[in-house]
């Protein structure tokens, strides 16, 4: 009953913002940045999406102005952790909360509204098998991540400056670059997430629309150890408990319940994947000797 | 608070030294009845030609703190929307026994000589739009999404399958619950619970998903089903998906409640339903026709609906609160 | 060694090179030239401006006045990749590694060898085992550095230089970590590739090295040039009086301890690492424990300091089971230690020189029913500071400015006001200037005297034989040969560490130790 | 000593990142034709005039208690970034307690405060245990812990607790007298007390004990105090216990305040823990920094909510400015002498 082809829809909609915006956070991840503000990226990404969206008439043109603007808004990140050097998670927090009220303060003064702009003449992202291209894209930025990550001459690079951003120096990689390099490839992949959110998933513009998501992806993050493949994963457990638990309600688990299986899901996947690796690394270092 | 009582003054400029101040427990963007609060506030302001604030909060400590600066700029009524403010009135009406309060959606559980109250019978309106959705439903199955699991959201589901069972005993019926970290913005949530519905073979849908609506009128579009708004005329938004409206006159119910405090009748308690014309359906009202709802095409769902209804006005039919509960 | 080439062209010019931090004047109107083809040691107490200098040179500071010419053209350096682009290349005394990165991926690192973009692994590793084989630097290329010992550290470090074909080279203290044979054999390297044409300079403390490896030397002391010498016309007794500015007494002989009641009983210890050791430690004695960097002694050690867990086997001190003990319950049994990695390990950088000096006492002498009064904390710093003669600005000054050489008299001081009936040291004198090195063995045959045992861990050969009443050799986590204060030459010693094995020295030996302790000489 | 404390204070990058949101903010609300001046007059007025200051002391009482509870294990270097659910399941203990103790209203009331202190660290204990036992770092296991004890919270005031007849998801309100006493008819209460003592008791741990030494000692290196023989685990446990039974006390102070019940939501809604962990982060959780970045942070909610009220500038203004201060907190702008510095090091 629970395991049909809606359900598998179900959790790829959930998953496909929660993807992009993790996949940027695990690349400032990797280049030494914790970036905890990707909820507010995806949110003004939202705003932009919808607003270009309506006034030019074309969803795409959304979609690449909200890259534009997370990315433009994820500066205030770059600026303030990597050249000011200040603490990143308090930029983050700030960040979450400037982009709530900006986006509720330009949805006042651009369209006038409060609370939700929604107009059966706004045009969304079209569909394809179900899905929207964002979601393709997700899955492609996933290999590409990984490839760029693991083979480029960037990611090395990338991973030696978030590493140790002093010994970078010293052979002459810049790590301010590569920072603000991660950082404005995390809003622009924040900046697309809030796109497939406001034209994929749903076609409107709603005040915190976001809705925490940015945060399961710091915690997809966290849990898929900032390796693209990893963070899939981390994605998808999500989305499938998150899919799984709204059908859950239909047996009568009450609603508290349900909201709370995702998290215990990941913190069961989480004990044991640790476990695994606990069980693996005393054995394969003691064959070393 | 002198800086307060300055600068202030946002509406009409007439002075017959009347002032009002509404405080919401949210910010007034999040929901339809808030809005409509906020239009009744200010009606009331140009009826008496007086002057109007409008406080919005966001949480338990900024309502204090707004219905705190409400009671110290002492204007001549204060009302306060929403059942979160029932225990900080019952304490400000005791320490202040000279300011006059219209608390709407509930009431203090003492009644005070300066409290004034008006409370909606949303489930009599609920009811009758799950009457529709029995009615029109294909598949004999009707639900709802509700923001939270809590006694007035059920509040929209309860009755709604009732009413469905009413004029189509086998109906099925079943809820969702929007829940997650940000119930009341999340139209994307709202839209895939919705969507387990109709995936299930539902075809009407209540939406009591305050700013998910947008996200369950979606789903139904998509699916060809239909749903049924609230507070508002929310037809207009999504055209051959919503049905009809659970209309709730919160600013009819600021409006005269401030007639009534300032008229002198302080300390009643008022109850709107459908026979007060508090709670209606957007079907059930003049305007139907351009409404742009689905239900203005079935006019013999309509006539069985108005059947229903006089049951309940004349008290024949007796709608059951989940909240009294 | 190859004498002086005076008309060789020059590779690098220093002129007037004045360098102030905040109440310090690190370089005053320093003058340095280096020609090609030479290997130019700089040499000066910890603290005289070595490092400054270098990093001067290499873009990391930039100089208040002076110029810098390399090939005959003035140059002015932003960052070190400006002067990596003109030829140079440094290998910094705290290095500089991707800890999580492979060897590979740290020696390519910026300078990839590509394919349509994308690191071409096989080449870099193919370069990797090149470079290594070339001038003898073994390492596995796709081991993870963070898993590899200091001294393999070391080697990548070098192969990085090499990879990047670096025309000058300037090492800091590059033998610090290195054994007697594994300095030797980076002599070779520099040697040859002087030959090539390259020009090295050298910042070191270690005499025997400059003697044997360099062509001049050019000496720094509070920050000012006060010797420039050619290295075949000179004494090592003539650069220490330039470094100290007064006569220095060389290769001093300290006399054997009495041992007493064994403190420290280890039998059969094994732990990841480290397989089946016995060892014990008297009161009054220093044992030493030789071997090549990597070979189990750190392991040993931080076994012993309850910092890793024993797998098997038995650790006593003064007749008490503390095989499972914690590191706190070792040190309360009268356990004191000065670990390798000062700035990891052993103090909080960040943290004042006070606060560094409390750690350990802070439950014990300093406190009054776990109550801690600044005051008190101040009060012993200033006590240790001058006891052990650490130079700082002021007890609140952060540990981070302290030079290395003081960071270690800092560490050591600390770990002797224990006043412990055990303490185990690893490698007491690295990167530290002769006169501090006097200093600290003084100290440390000091506390033997007062009836102490002393385990004492070091890749410095010469530091091990006048210090250690008896010597024990690691090879490969086990221990391979125990040797009387007499019986340890350093052929002996060197050969064992290569893991020749034998009590008596015998076996076949091949592999690492190159001509170990072969030229014996008046090492410091 | 002060001399030099004062001039560095005021060239500190504190004072200029303060001076410098004022100006966005200046700028920000001239664009939206508000006087900045009236704007920030009312944030002052409104937060610290006679009106407002109750309410600046009793946020400020939830504010300090969550900096607190995350300053503590963050002085280590531990993020502990389940507050929500510590201190949800201290106000929802702390209710039960009330509700059922068969003990008189005072000792009621102790043993509620009690009961709370030790739910949340009973469940910040559980983080560290995932930590320590299973690996999971503490910032993820504490943050996943935190959402389903929201949820239980939810069930338990929704459920089992719940008060009949109302519309809210709440539970009874507790028998006459079971609450904190306040000062007065304002809001504030003997809460205040508990978590100033709470902060003073935390400044002298830091300053004049052995542990406190300890503890800045692994947040500056944990290698270094592992080596000294601090041991981890342990200190993990004790932190997280009293950084939890902080936020349980905080929870349980929410309760035992009016509305003297838990209501789902009201405690959480405010964002006290961000708050709170912004105030901390700032601070690099030393214990006075602390206290005076959450008193400004109480002024700023407090204040931005009056200038709501009493100007013309839209509530969403009130928000922007808020995060755009807290942005140039955490940047630590400075003022030039950062570019002479520059030059000299790279
Ligand atoms: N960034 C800095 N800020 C302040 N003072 C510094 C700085 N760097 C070095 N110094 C000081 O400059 C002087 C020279 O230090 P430097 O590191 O160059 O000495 P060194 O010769 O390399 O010593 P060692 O032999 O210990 O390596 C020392 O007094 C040191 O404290
Ligand atoms: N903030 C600072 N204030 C004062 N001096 C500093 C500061 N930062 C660094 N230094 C100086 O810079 C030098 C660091 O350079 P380097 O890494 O070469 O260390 P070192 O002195 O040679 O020590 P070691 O031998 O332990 O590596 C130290 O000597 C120290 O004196
Ligand atoms: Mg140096
Ligand atoms: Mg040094």
């Amino acid at each position: 009953m629970f395991l049909d082809s809606d359900l598998l829809m179900s959790a790829l909609r959930a998953l496909t913002p929660i993807l992009l915006a993790a996949l940027g956070g695990a690349i400032c991840e990797r280049a030494g940045v914790f970036n905890i503000g990707l909820e507010g990226m995806m949110l003004l990404g939202c705003f932009t999406a919808v607003a270009t969206s309506w006034f030019t008439g074309s969803p795409w043109l959304g979609v690449l102005s909200a890259a534009l603007a997370a990315a433009a808004y994820s500066l205030v990140l770059a600026v303030g952790a990597v050249t000011l050097k200040g603490d990143a998670v308090v930029l983050g927090i700030a960040m979450n909360l400037l982009a709530v009220g900006l986006t509720s303060f330009l949805l006042r003064t651009v369209f006038g509204v409060q609370g939700t702009f929604s107009d059966p003449a706004l045009n969304g992202l079209p569909l394809i098998g179900g899905l929207s291209p964002l979601a393709y894209l997700s899955w492609v930025a996933v290999g590409v991540a990984a490839l760029l990550l693991s083979r480029h001459v960037w990611g090395l690079r990338l991973r030696g400056v978030g590493e140790s951003p002093d010994a970078a120096a010293t052979l002459g990689v810049s790590p301010a670059k590569y920072q603000y390099g991660a950082v404005l490839s995390s809003g622009v992949l924040c900046g697309l997430a809030g796109a497939q959110l406001a034209l994929g998933n749903v076609t409107l513009f709603t005040e915190n629309m976001t809705a925490g998501r940015g945060w399961i992806a710091v915690v997809a993050v966290l849990l898929g150890r900032a390796l693209p493949v990893g963070v899939l994963l981390a994605a998808l457990l999500f989305g499938l408990a998150e899919a799984v638990g709204f059908r859950l309600q239909g047996v009568g688990l009450p609603q508290q319940a349900t909201d709370a299986a995702p998290y215990v899901v990941t913190l069961g996947a989480l004990f044991l994947s640790t476990a695994r690796r606990r069980r693996r690394t005393p054995s394969s270092s003691g064959a070393v000797s | 608070n002198a800086a307060a009582k300055k600068d202030t003054g946002t509406a009409a400029s007439g002075s017959s030294g009347k002032s009002f101040t509404l405080v919401t427990p949210d910010a007034v963007g999040q929901n339809e009845f808030l809005k409509l609060a906020v239009t009744g506030v200010e009606a009331a302001a140009k009826e008496h030609d007086g002057t109007q604030h409008v406080y919005q909060s966001t949480d338990a400590a900024s309502q204090q703190q707004n219905v705190q600066a409400a009671v110290d700029a002492k204007p001549d009524v204060i009302v306060l929307v929403g059942f979160e403010f029932a225990d900080v009135v019952a304490q400000q009406a005791r320490r202040n026994p000279g300011q006059r309060f219209l608390l709407v959606d509930a009431c203090t559980a003492k009644p005070f000589t300066n409290v004034s109250c008006a409370v909606f019978r949303e489930h009599e309106g609920v009811f009758l739009a799950g009457a529709e959705a029995g009615l029109l439903s294909r598949s004999g199955k009707v639900g709802a999404v509700d923001v939270l699991d809590t006694p007035q959201f059920r509040r929209y589901s309860d009755p709604f399958a009732a009413g469905a069972k009413k004029v189509a005993p086998g109906t099925t019926t079943g809820t969702r619950f929007v829940g997650g970290q940000s119930p009341f913005d999340d139209s994307a949530r709202a839209k895939e619970q919705a969507g387990t519905l109709l995936s299930q073979g539902y075809d009407q849908v209540m939406a009591a998903a305050a700013a998910g609506n947008y996200g369950v009128f979606e789903a139904a579009k998509a699916k060809g089903a239909f749903a049924y708004g609230v507070d508002v005329n929310q037809c207009p938004s999504s055209p051959g998906t919503v049905v009809d409206n659970v209309i709730k006159r919160t600013d009819v119910a600021v409006q005269k409640g401030i007639d009534a405090v300032l008229g002198g009748k302080a300390g009643t308690t008022v109850s709107y339903g459908l026979k007060e014309g508090g709670i209606s359906l957007t079907g059930l009202d003049a305007g139907v026709d351009s409404s742009q709802c689905v239900i203005a095409r079935h006019k013999d769902v309509l006539t069985k609906v108005k059947a229903l209804r006089d049951q309940i006005v004349s008290g024949g039919l007796a709608v059951d609160d989940p909240a009294a509960r | 060694m190859t004498p002086p080439r005076a008309e060789a062209p020059v590779a690098v010019e220093l002129r007037g090179i004045t360098k102030r931090f905040p109440g310090t004047l690190a370089n005053d109107s320093v003058d340095l030239t280096v020609s090609q083809g030479e290997i130019h040691a700089l040499m000066g107490e910890n603290g005289a401006g070595k490092s400054t200098l270098m990093s001067v040179l290499y873009g990391m500071l930039r100089p208040d006045a002076g110029t810098i010419r390399v090939d005959g053209r003035d140059v002015v350096f932003a960052s070190p990749s400006d002067a990596m682009a003109a030829g140079l290349g440094m290998v910094h005394q705290s290095f500089k590694l991707f800890d999580s990165l492979t060897v590979t991926e740290n020696v390519v690192y910026a300078a990839e060898p590509r394919r349509f973009g994308l690191v071409d692994r096989a080449a870099a590793r193919r370069r990797v085992r090149e470079l290594a084989e070339e001038h003898g630097l073994a390492v596995e290329p796709d081991a993870r550095v963070g898993e590899l010992p200091v001294g393999l550290r070391q080697r990548v470090e070098i192969l990085k230089l090499l990879h990047r074909g670096a025309r000058t080279l300037i090492l800091d203290e590059p033998t610090a970590v290195l054994t007697p044979a594994e300095a030797d054999a980076l002599f070779a390297v520099l040697t040859s590739l002087a030959a090539q044409g390259r020009s090295v300079i050298l910042v070191t403390h270690k005499l025997r090295e400059v003697l044997e490896g360099s062509d001049r030397v050019t000496v720094l002391r509070d920050g000012r040039v006060v010797s420039r010498l050619v290295t075949a016309e000179t004494s090592a007794g003539e650069i220490a009086s330039a470094m100290t500015g007064r006569a220095v007494e060389l290769d001093r002989v300290h006399a054997a301890g009495t041992p007493g009641e064994p403190v420290l009983e280890v039998s059969g210890l094994s732990a990841a690492g480290v397989h089946d050791v016995d060892v014990t430690v008297r009161a009054g004695e220093i044992v030493g424990i030789a071997g090549v960097a990597g070979n189990g002694q750190s392991e040993l050690i931080e076994a012993l300091a309850g910092l890793r867990a024993v797998t098997g086997g038995r650790v006593s001190v003064r007749g008490r089971d503390v095989t499972h003990a914690s590191a706190a319950e070792r040190r309360a049994h009268g356990l004191a230690y000065v670990p390798e990695d000062r700035h990891a390990v052993g103090t909080a950088p960040a943290a004042s020189v006070a606060e560094n000096l409390a750690m350990g006492h802070h439950r014990t002498s300093l406190s009054r029913r776990g109550l801690l009064a600044p005051g008190a904390v101040r009060t012993h710093a200033r006590t240790l500071v001058e006891r052990f003669g650490v130079k700082a600005a002021s007890v609140a000054a952060p540990a981070s400015s302290l030079s290395g050489g003081n960071l270690q008299k800092l560490l050591i001081g600390r770990e002797l006001a224990h006043d412990a009936p055990l303490l185990l040291v690893e490698q007491p004198t690295r990167g530290v200037d002769i006169g501090a090195v006097q200093h600290i063995h003084d100290q440390l045959i000091a506390y033997r005297d007062a009836g102490h045992a002393v385990l004492l861990v070091s890749a410095e050969l010469s530091e091990i034989r006048g210090l250690a009443d008896r010597v024990l050799v690691m090879y490969e986590g086990r221990v391979v040969g125990a040797y009387g204060k007499d019986a340890a030459d350093e052929g002996t010693l060197g050969l064992a560490m290569a893991g020749a094995s034998g009590d008596a020295g015998a076996g076949s030996g091949e592999g690492a130790g190159s001509g170990a302790g072969a030229n014996e000489s008046a090492g410091i | 000593m002060t001399i030099t404390r004062i001039s560095g204070a005021l060239r500190s990058p504190v004072t200029a990142s303060v001076l410098a949101g004022l100006l966005v903010g200046a700028l920000f609300l001239l664009g939206t034709g508000a006087d900045p001046l009236t704007a920030y007059d009312a944030v002052l007025t409104g937060a610290l005039g006679t009106d407002g200051i109750g309410a600046t002391l009793t946020t400020g009482t939830s504010v300090l208690g969550m900096a607190l509870a995350l300053a503590v294990p963050l002085r280590a270097g531990l993020i502990n970034l389940g507050g929500d659910g510590q201190l949800v399941l201290g106000g929802i203990t702390a209710a039960a307690t009330a509700l059922y103790s068969p003990l008189p209203a005072p000792l009621t009331v102790v043993l509620a405060l009690l009961a709370g202190m030790a739910a949340g660290a009973g469940y910040a204990v559980l983080a560290a245990l995932c930590e320590n036992r299973f690996g999971v770092p503490l910032l993820v296991s504490s943050l996943l812990l935190s959402y389903p004890a929201v949820s239980l919270a939810s069930y338990l005031a929704r459920y089992p607790l719940k008060e009949p007849g109302s519309s809210l998801p709440q539970t009874r309100a507790f028998p006459d007298g079971v609450a904190l006493p306040a000062f007065g008819d304002s809001t504030v209460t003997v809460g205040l007390v508990l978590v100033v003592l709470a902060a003073a008791a935390y400044w002298f741990t830091d300053r004049w004990t052995a542990f406190g030494y300890e503890i800045r000692m692994t947040g500056l290196n944990s290698r270094f105090s592992v080596y000294a023989g601090v041991e981890r685990a342990g200190l993990t446990l004790k932190l997280m216990s009293v950084s939890g039974a902080l936020a349980g006390l905080v929870g349980a102070v929410g309760v035992l305040s009016f509305p003297y019940r838990f209501v789902d939501g009201s405690l959480t809604a405010p964002g006290y823990t961000w708050t709170g962990l912004t105030a901390a982060l700032l601070a690099g959780a030393a214990p006075v920094g602390t206290l005076i970045a959450s008193f400004f942070f109480a002024v700023l909610q407090v204040g931005g909510l009056a200038m709501e009220r009493t100007t013309e500038v839209p509530r969403e203004l009130t928000q922007v400015l808020q995060a755009i201060v807290i942005v140039f907190l955490a940047a630590r702008l400075r003022f030039p002498r950062t570019l002479l510095k520059k030059k000299g090091a790279v």
